[in-house]
């Protein structure tokens, strides 16, 4: 039967987990010729607060755009772990923030936690590329689409002048992943 | 090469649109329906056609029939508040007779309600919200892709029957990004108002041909002639004769509904089989398909019927397709709308019609329709 | 100035004498006076609500009658002119 | 040369609807001999309305007539002269049309200079509901929702106009016809939005019901005989002497960027980028 | 001594008002309804109330639900193009569930129509024109005196259960003139809205009692409280909770759905032995019944079902009265729309549904009905 | 005495939605002084808005307070008004909110002189629907729907305050907020209907897409700053030299019938009559 | 069995018909304890053009509100003549203007002409009263309600001042039908 | 003047020198930086996107930082006024 992964990317407005989600999902659709859906739930006023953006991804047709049996849940914020771990599925992955999120909690997952943002501070010199860090690090654990892919796709989403910047966070996430 | 896209469907809709060739756009800023007017404030400048922000949806919806007029396809997006508004107006459309499109991407209500969360609460709304007897064409996508192709659909059928349609669309599939492949010029055949071929003096404005619809000339083509809110007779004037008034509304009522089977278009998916039948438009259609998928994955014949013409209600096919079926589950992201008119289609079949109302903002998930079919089909 | 001619067509009253030609429609014409009042030179009045010409030779052409008829009832016409404006 | 009205009138529908000395008509009249002046083909001329009896125009007139609905004629007009630049676009309108359910479209209309001449056949009163108050009723004044008198300052449509940016505005009276035609005429010509507000006479609905001020629809034509007062002759005048005057005149002609070619500018300039 | 009076229906409707209490009203002037406007602009001052004629139908209906909030029975009336205009703040209303009456004296549609001939093509947008989910009551009078009882009647349910409730007159009704005995005062009782008897600072402007309603503090009475049209919780304020705004939509609608019997009301006219039933409600009602008269004069047993709330759909009355008839005519001054209710209602029960429709502005003779009733019959 | 904000917001609704650097914040706690300064006992205020960021202020403040629908606040205002006289009406409104969909009531709240005070919370944008062009922003600035540059000259809110007739006419910015609340405590002590055009920052959905002018939300504040000048200084200067300035001050305060008042008096003329 | 008597009133806008008929309905609703009915039809203006008013009485519940078995119809002009003519009951009473109507038509109905147009003008002086002038013979031929019950309802009517004026009119109709 | 002092409650940052009194909520603070740069006297700094107070004897207690927070979260008291207003 056909497969159909879910990945949660949730965190704070301001992450960038929106554009995120777009690469990963016009990685899949577009440069794989799978197919995907990514979708977000807006707060009242689109700016600060909660962020959550999902995005599937399968090789038949995608029916229900949201999560809700997620394969893959990303956090980056103590209130974002808190609120979707619970609603994981059995073995899925979670990769948490390690600063960002002090307390942590075991489950059905494979909990994994990275410097995600200090890479992006440390290494980039950037914490707004903390989404681009996190892009290479979740491909690297969930192996749903290929590096050299998701490196294109990046590479046509980023504002021009800033593609080596954003390469470098990507790969400073697939990094966090391989010393792992 | 192929254009393959990931966009949302706001964005389909907008290059559906340019697709169809509109080459104008009114609109007033509304959630989640801006990007569409967004993208075309971009767009259209590039292709030859006109945007302008109104002042408001009252003045947007005007100048989208007024542009039509003087020649131009044309379209105006909005949701909920905003479609309340323009209602004067879309009737205005009806009884002149003239082609636009008008997109409602449905969020919570009522009034400002939930404004970034889908509904699909103006289901009803799209069929009787002007006042006084008009025939409507609303169509409703459940894709990306659908947001292309049904609005691409909507400006033919608007050309074609000389009519104003509507595009019910909902924040779930207005603001998911999916892929989507953008037809070649030419894949999807593109539709163009008659125009009279009577000399100007001869010209008819408003006496339909054999298929009810009348030629239509633009304003500054040499016919000109008289177009008026008020009840008119076939030269486009006002009378008082009562005979003509309801002949004109009869005509107009059955140029859409003598010619459904060019107008009505339906997914019927597993239905053959099936002894439960979900019914469900955009959204809550996609989260219908995840449950059958379980279903079946557990065994049980469930099959889905989903519209993507809504309006005119597809009474026939809806009737045949359904007709044997032990149950139908409609679900709508309102308080019930649809299933009004599916019971008075299936009930007297001996169909049990049972509903799924929902009226949070958050999606229905597929388990949460699978188990509301399980629970319905113990009975 | 010449006779004064008077052709009276349906509904349509024409005056002329030579110089100044005066068409009444009194179909349109719904009586409310104002050529009559308005006219400088009194060459109208009112006869069964409906406006006449009592006086064309003193009519200056001024235009005032048929300018603020409001319709389209009274035109005036300078016969010198080319007729068909 | 001289207009022959019948040339640009649907003579099967007269005569028109208004009542025995409406000035409605007297206005169509100086609106036909200002659009006769400017030379325009016909076939590029579209007349549009909203609800009323001024708005009963556009069907008695051999033009691309459209009567819409109440309020939103502006905006239809919008649409239109944004789709089909080369047309010219007249709107006529009453005052309640324009200034009272219409007044978003007035302003927004004034404030983007659209190519637009609309003309407010201004009478003070709701004439096709049967006389109720509008929004240019003067205060003290009878009509059907005020019997006690009307409440207020009226608005006044040139200030209005004024405040919100149009870039050609004037005003003339019914009586006042060749000044009027004349002012109309400019408004036509002018690139850019005019406004001209055309006071006109409603005895059946307005006049009938103040008899202390108006004896007959004459008088009506009468009073603004009397009271209209240039705005070069009213600068020496002081606010008393001013009550109940009718100003009359150009109150402002500039020339400023007019929309649709501003559109068409932008339009080059990204061609240009590209 | 009884105060007898020949009036027209739309005067007769704002004697109601002020019988019932009205205090206010904001209007905008529309044939066939400026007669209420007018008469109350002259009544009400001399009562301690206050009239304004608002700049349009949106600012006359946002007026409306301002002065209730301020304390005052308020009222505003309208007949189609009004009433498309007036819908957003309708839903306003419903939503932060403010008291007022909106009156719609129908004329013919669509868009300008036939402005001063009857019609009752408005009945479906009475129930579904604003958009999002809303409960909705409609009353239909049927002649003078019920123009001015329905009137009150509109206003004790408006004040009953916090809800606007629309008086759906027509023209005929609205303009004719007819004997009217003005009740004395105490004769009808009057309902106001329920106040709050808590402290300020525990009240709870949304929360329902027992019967669903909350009572309602008017502003500036020392219950400092908000009123938003977002989506809110029971203090009122703006929620984002998918399960609390469902909660809320549904505690709104039940607090309708949940009274029918304090809300509906039908006249049921010799329908106990009746083989054929019209179904009918304002002008044309009176017209069925002249028809049922000519019938039962010519031996055939015809009888009259006329709900006088047409909204809620009395569902449950109407199947006790007509699930036996063998058929029913719904006579309608439109092109359809009760018809589809009554089709939901009727057909799976055996009754067989027929309509009788027109759209020319001019009312059914009798002998029309009664032709139409006997082709049924002979089938 | 001095204000103590906390008598007058509604703690537990804080902190509000407002974005950083948002300026609504500044426009609101001058409204509050202005209250406080002026006495109102809050049992008798009532706070209405429309739709937008700006009109989300009432839930926060600790008065009668009503959120209506896009554009139509001060038509529930002039209900609530003239059905409760002795209430203080406040409205707070964006300038899409005031000046785009309600404009037709702001211009006849201004013509009809009904003593409400009408607070424009101007920031030249759509805020809340993330960055629209509005009809008060500027030419060849960059919105969502401008994206090469806004077309026409932005509505002058006082302008067209004074041309539809208002009696108290003030404008102020976001970063004078001294004088911004000695304006409004003029508007609110104003008997009559008061505007005052309040300039507001938005830099999410504004300054952050023209970078050109504004590199963070202090430059906002930077530029109101730079560029007001007050009305009597203006004066002296030409037009090119007032070019991108913001005029500031008091417009127009004059003394004129108020509309709850005049309908009063009509109540008692008729009673007298009787 | 109830009765049922029908009277519709035509002519020209302006001819005050609509007032006709309400003293008409005034009279047998208040002044008789009866049933009354009036309602009128407008043009697309309510100015000028054809006018149209119906009076049902009866002694019982009016359903249907307008006429449609005319038994009494009043003709003011040529116009309103040639069509309601068509529509009235068998042997209906139709009452024309002698003057206004020229060319008359008979039927299955009783045709009566008077002068009600020169009587308001020559016995009067004023053409505005033959809505008045007209009440009075109506009454007097149809009977449908009592002279002084007509008259009653007339002067609560009537503008102060002009009570006799009209008085004199309404007699000067009944007199018209008594000299016949 | 007298010593500064500094009390944290939760998100509330007290300064207090026996003259000037500035608080600081920081949950309401959304660091827009308007305290800080509008101050006249360099009272203020951004510590992680939060102001603190750096120089509370410079205050003049203009009150500019208060006025200009449109978050409601800097209040400047005179601790020579009454401390509850
Ligand atoms: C939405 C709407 N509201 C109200 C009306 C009723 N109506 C028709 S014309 C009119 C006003 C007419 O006054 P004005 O615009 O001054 O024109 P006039 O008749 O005086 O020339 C009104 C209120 C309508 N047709 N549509
Ligand atoms: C009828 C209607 N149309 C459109 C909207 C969408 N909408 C909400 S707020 C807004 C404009 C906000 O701009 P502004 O009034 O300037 O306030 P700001 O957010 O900038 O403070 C719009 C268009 C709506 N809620 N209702
Ligand atoms: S043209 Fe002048 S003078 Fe001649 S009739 Fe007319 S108004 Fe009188
Ligand atoms: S001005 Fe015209 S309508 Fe009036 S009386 Fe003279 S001709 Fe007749
Ligand atoms: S009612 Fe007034 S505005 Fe209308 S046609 Fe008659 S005079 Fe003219
Ligand atoms: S979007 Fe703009 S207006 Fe809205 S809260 Fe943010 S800064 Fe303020
Ligand atoms: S009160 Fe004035 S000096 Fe003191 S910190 Fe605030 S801005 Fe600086
Ligand atoms: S002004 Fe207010 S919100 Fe901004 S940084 Fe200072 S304390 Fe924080
Ligand atoms: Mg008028
Ligand atoms: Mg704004």
């Amino acid at each position: 039967m056909s497969f159909r992964y879910e990945i949660r990317l949730s965190g704070s407005g301001g992450q960038g987990l929106i554009l995120l989600g777009i690469i990963l999902g016009e990685t899949a659709a577009i440069y794989e010729g799978k197919n995907a859906v990514q979708s977000q739930s807006y707060g009242p006023e689109a700016r600060g607060g909660m962020s959550k953006s999902d995005v599937i991804i399968s090789d038949s047709e995608i029916d229900y755009p949201k999560a809700y049996n997620v394969d893959f849940l990303l956090t980056l914020t103590q209130q974002s772990f808190d609120k979707y771990t619970q609603e994981v599925k059995k073995g899925a992955t979670v990769l948490y923030d390690s600063t960002l999120v002090h307390t942590t909690r075991e489950g059905d997952y494979r909990l994994i936690g990275l410097p995600l943002n200090d890479t992006a501070i440390k290494d980039i010199g950037k914490s707004m590329v903390i989404n681009i860090v996190s892009l290479g690090a979740i491909i690297k654990l969930s192996n749903i689409v290929k590096v050299e892919n998701a490196e294109k796709a990046l590479l046509k989403r980023v504002p021009r002048g800033t593609e080596e910047l954003n390469k470098k966070a990507f790969y400073a996430g697939v990094n966090l992943v391989e010393k792992l | 090469m192929a254009d393959i896209r990931f966009i949302q469907g706001n964005e389909a809709c907008a290059l559906g649109a340019l697709y169809a060739g509109c080459r104008f756009f009114a609109g007033y800023p509304i959630t989640p329906s801006s990007e569409i007017a967004e993208m075309l404030s971009e767009e259209l400048p590039l292709v030859g056609g006109a945007f302008i922000q109104m002042e408001d949806e009252i003045g947007a919806m005007a100048a989208t029939i007024g542009a039509s007029i003087a020649g131009r396809k044309s379209m105006t997006a909005t949701s909920g508040p905003g479609m309340s508004l323009k209602l004067e107006n879309l009737g205005y459309a009806c009884i002149t007779e003239i082609p636009c499109v008008i997109v409602n991407v449905q969020r919570g209500g009522p009034s400002t309600g939930l404004p970034t969360s889908p509904a699909q609460a103006d289901i009803m709304q799209a069929r009787w919200g002007t006042h006084g007897d008009h025939p409507i064409i609303a169509v409703c996508p459940s894709s990306v892709s659908e947001m292309f192709t049904e609005t691409v659909r909507a400006f033919n059928l608007a050309e074609m029957f000389r009519t104003p349609v509507i595009v019910l669309s909902d924040e779930i599939i207005g603001h998911m990004r999916e892929k989507i492949i953008i037809p070649e010029e030419g894949t999807i055949e593109i539709v163009n108002r008659k125009k009279p071929v009577c000399k100007p003096d001869e010209y008819k404005p408003f006496k339909g041909e054999e298929d009810g619809v009348p030629p239509m000339a633009n304003f500054g083509e040499g016919y000109r002639y008289h177009i008026t809110g008020l009840s008119h007779n076939e030269e486009g004037f006002p009378i008082q004769s009562g005979e003509l008034v309801h002949k004109m509304n009869l005509r107009m009522h059955e140029k859409i509904y003598r010619n459904l089977d060019k107008i009505i278009k339906n997914e019927i998916y597993m239905c053959d089989d099936a002894d439960v039948i979900i019914f469900a438009i955009g959204g809550a259609a996609r989260s219908s398909k995840g449950a059958i998928r379980h279903l079946r994955e557990e065994g049980i014949k469930a099959g889905l019927y989903r519209p993507l013409t809504i309006w005119p209600f597809p009474e026939e096919t809806l009737l045949k397709a359904c007709g044997k079926a032990k149950d139908v589950l409609v679900v709508e992201m309102n308080l019930g709308q649809m299933i009004f008119e599916v019971k008075r289609v299936l009930s007297p079949a001996g169909v049990r019609v049972e509903g799924m109302f929902d009226s949070s903002g958050e999606p229905f998930t597929p388990l949460a329709v699978a188990n509301r079919v399980k629970e319905i089909i113990k009975r | 100035m010449g006779d004064i001619k008077k052709e009276v067509k349906g509904n349509i009253v024409t005056y002329e004498d030579g110089k100044t030609k005066i068409i009444i429609n009194n179909r349109w014409c719904k009586g409310c006076e104002y050529c009559v009042v308005y006219c400088p030179k009194k060459v109208l009045t009112m006869e069964r609500s409906k406006p006449i010409v009592v006086n064309l030779g003193e009519c200056t052409r001024c235009m005032l009658c048929e300018l603020r008829c409001p319709d389209f009832a009274i035109e005036v016409f300078k016969m010198e002119e080319k007729e068909t404006r | 040369m001289e207009i022959n009205y019948h040339e640009y009138l649907r003579e099967k529908m007269m005569p028109h609807i208004w009542c025995s000395g409406c000035t409605h008509g007297i206005v169509t009249k100086a609106l036909l001999r200002a659009i006769h002046k400017a030379g325009l083909n016909k076939d590029k001329v579209v007349v549009i309305s909203g609800i009323g009896c001024a708005s009963r125009m556009p069907g008695y007139l051999d033009f691309n007539t459209l009567h819409t609905t109440h309020g939103r004629a502006l905006a239809f007009a919008t649409g239109i002269k944004l789709a089909r630049p080369d047309l010219h676009v007249i709107v006529v309108a009453g005052d309640g049309d324009a200034v009272a359910i219409g007044g978003n479209h007035f302003i927004h209309a004034c404030n983007r200079n659209i190519d637009i001449t609309l003309i407010v056949l201004n009478n003070n009163i709701y004439g096709m509901t049967g006389g109720q108050r509008s929004p240019t009723t003067f205060e003290g004044d009878i009509s059907s929702t005020s019997v006690y008198g009307s409440i207020g300052q009226p608005i006044d449509v040139v200030n209005l106009a004024l405040g919100a940016g149009a870039t050609f505005v004037a005003r003339s009276t019914s009586y006042h016809v060749q000044q009027l035609e004349s002012y109309i005429y400019s408004g036509i010509i002018h690139k850019g939005f005019a406004v001209i507000d055309a006071i006109s006479a409603c005895y059946t609905a307005y006049g009938r019901r103040n008899k202390q001020k108006y004896k007959s629809v004459v008088d009506m034509l009468d009073y603004m005989k009397a009271n209209a007062i240039n705005i070069s002759a009213a600068k020496e005048k002081g606010q008393a002497e001013l009550k109940g005057k009718i100003l009359v005149g150009i109150f402002r002609d500039i020339v400023e960027p007019e929309y649709c070619e501003e559109y068409a500018k932008m339009v080059e300039r990204i061609k240009n980028k590209k």
